[in-house]
């Protein structure tokens, strides 16, 4: 197997630089890669162009980079629990492109499977269909989006080996395997770093061949937005 | 007149046993506590999870396991998790039978807003404009007028489009109209002590008007 | 739950009829749906397009169809492991559609994700590209491919519980997850039914949603087409 | 002149550490026996395997686990399963760095026809045409002439395509050519004891040769 590990986040996202489109694995706070976006604040990289389905909260996620202001663009489909953001946006600091979240899915998808285009009837009808191609199959009428083309991917799993494969936990799976496959440069950090072999292969969620480098992250928050429970 | 639980009760009527549904923020996620007991109703999440459970207890809140909402919830027997592409495939491809969700206005042709107020903060559409564009069937949870007391059930939506002809029925504290497919609000059931002429007064939309209408059952 | 669950392959199929199309999960005699052929032999439903990446052999798979002359047409990207299948192929009796193998899956992929179509550069240039649409994308040219629109689709998987979600073993995984996510009618047989919430829900591989019928199979023979092996 | 092995031999020399490669049916099959110690190359196998071993050994042969010609195979540590999709979703992507497969004919463009003789029974492309749609780098392993006695590398191929400008390199049992953009088969390497002329006679196709050519090194 090929050896993907690197040393630590730093490491990791070493040649990330100024003005790239990267990609942020998680939904709301759940599965962000945490070590990678302190090791990109930490680094100061800028005019960065962030698709991510949300942007963090004020004190976590991409909002500690929106808070330096690294962030020129974001892409994401739900956005806004977040004050920074909003008075970046406001203040015309920050661009914003709003985007149907399954939209969001599938043109990652599109980009890890090699498709350059996908349809899709979301947004038919309403201004995300501003200057796209509108066709019609079967009755039924489809926008023409087309696959992401993103620098970097940053994901985070649950469980990796050095080989790059990947197990995400639970609801935390979210973006990050689609998103693992659409970078141009994956980056995965993990809770648990394993030798290959200890992964069961029907299990792996992500192969390594879509990973290029990998690291067991430290210090998880895995920080909760809406804290809900019921009595007993 | 109904208030948001029982707009919830009556809607949890319209779900079929043996069925999958999504459920949108807000009156939708009370739904869930009245699907008839003994129905076995799977409710999907479109962040990647099948057979959503109910809200953990105190202390066993999992980070990993959220809904939509970003609540924490748990797992069921038989449940699955899968990424964001396979759960708005499955939502594409029409095996979610029922999307239940809020809305700002309902245009008689069965147009649908809630994601934007033009001049406000735009939070985003979310999983909204995927699912209205693919459900087989919708059902919108919403006051029937809003808080400037101008009617939600329109000729056409004033504010930006989440998708267009796609509501099929309308549960609001006052009564449940379907949307016909050649366009209008048929009048299919009053909430309990409210008038026809309460209706017809809030529906600033073509209401339609068949026959006699019978007080909703709760 | 929503339980899936009937008795066997004949209650499965009963309303499979003549003339339509259906599915066959498995590549080879690897993961193929031994038990539904076998229904399908008996109950003798004929003219029958069927989508299967191969068409078994003379004696086993969907060779046991062929011999029945219950097949009219073939979709495969290999065949011809088959006597009977050359033989009824230069008479006339039966039809076949060759794809490629890439093409076949992402069709059914697509049918499984409510794509319409796909782009893929595969056969672009060739005579698969005859009567397709061809567009540039990036400077590359790609084929339009359809979705596919299957009547039944039959699987088969290792494990599954009533509510119809489905674990594969191995490489007879192959198309038997993106054939169960595309039938209108999706029927799973199984090797061992267990109950909901004995199946670990992140090493699902096919959700219960998309599976409509489930049983547990039979006498599995599951034949090996070609067995190698090194010496010791 | 070389025999399978060694234009098995001569490939495998081709094939850099750290790389994803796919193997075609046929001699491409052998190129696996003669990567280097020590190299950490993945095998994908198109049918859903990254990591493909060795062959099981007698006894152990599992029907679940074959590869895309059929054959039992084995997994190593660290291998993936996955679906046909994905599989050829990371091929088209272009995940997989090298592609290995024979070939009927090899046009001086990079065309390729490896999958029907019209008037023959046609077997079907399998995942032929997909990889050589997709892949960054392909070469193809055949012998230089059929049974014939004529050249497999033509001006342009008289056989159904696979595929359109794709081939890189070509190993034969007589010469390494690496096809150039522009077109023309270039002479890299001559098989031990096989002659320029040789290579001349047997090369339908534009040759271009400039300056002295190596014997190759097996």
């Amino acid at each position: 197997m090929i050896n993907k590990t690197v040393k630590d986040a730093d490491e990791a996202i070493r040649d990330l630089a100024d003005g790239m489109t990267i990609m942020f694995g998680g939904f709301g706070l759940c599965g962000i890669p945490e070590n990678c976006i302190s090791a990109l604040v930490k680094k100061g990289v800028k005019n960065l162009t962030c698709i991510s389905n949300n942007a963090g909260v004020d004190d976590f996620g991409i909002g500690l980079m929106l808070h330096q202001r690294q962030v020129k663009k974001m892409i994401s489909s739900y956005v806004g629990e977040n004050a920074e953001f909003e008075r970046q946006l406001l203040s015309g600091e920050l661009e914003v492109e709003l985007i149907p979240q399954g939209t969001l899915a599938t043109r990652c998808l599109a980009a890890g499977y090699g498709m350059p285009a996908i349809y899709t009837p979301a947004g038919v009808g309403t201004e995300v269909a501003e200057g796209k191609e509108v066709r019609n199959f079967n009755g039924k009428d489809y926008l023409m989006e087309m696959a992401f083309d993103a620098d970097f991917a940053l994901v985070k799993a649950w469980k990796g080996d050095t080989a790059g494969n990947l197990i995400f936990r639970s609801t935390s799976r979210n973006f990050n395997p689609i998103m693992a496959m659409a970078g141009k440069i994956t980056i995965a950090e993990v809770e648990e770093l394993v030798e290959p072999g200890e992964l069961n292969p029907d299990h792996i969620h992500t192969p390594g061949i879509y990973v290029h480098r990998i690291f067991q992250g430290k210090n998880y928050q895995k920080r909760i937005e809406q804290r809900t429970v019921r009595n007993r | 007149m109904l208030d948001k639980e029982g707009i919830a009760k009556r809607i949890a009527k319209e779900i079929n046993d043996g069925s999958y549904v999504n459920l949108g923020i807000g009156i939708p996620t009370l739904v869930a506590n009245y699907i008839p007991a003994g129905f076995n109703v799977v409710l999907q999440s479109e962040n990647g999870l099948l057979g959503m459970g109910p809200f953990p207890y105190d202390g066993e809140e999992d980070a990993d396991l959220i809904n939509a909402g970003k609540q924490t919830i748990t797992t069921l027997p038989g449940s699955a998790v899968f990424d964001s592409a396979m759960s708005f495939g499955m939502i594409r491809a029409q095996k979610v039978d029922l999307t239940i969700l809020g809305a700002m206005e309902v245009s008689e042709n069965g147009d649908i807003a809630n994601w934007k107020i033009p001049g406000k903060m735009v939070k985003g559409m979310g999983g909204a404009m995927d699912l209205v564009a693919s459900a087989k069937n919708i059902i919108v949870a919403m006051q029937h007028v809003n808080k400037a007391g101008e009617s939600k059930l329109l000729p056409a939506c004033s504010l930006p489009l989440t998708g267009v002809r796609c509501v099929k029925k309308i549960v609001t504290e006052l009564a449940v109209l379907s949307v016909l497919p050649e366009g209008g609000f048929k009048l299919e059931e009053r909430a309990p002590g409210v008038s026809v002429d309460q209706i017809k007064q809030a529906t600033a939309g073509k209401l339609i008007i068949e026959g006699e209408i019978p007080e909703m059952v709760v």
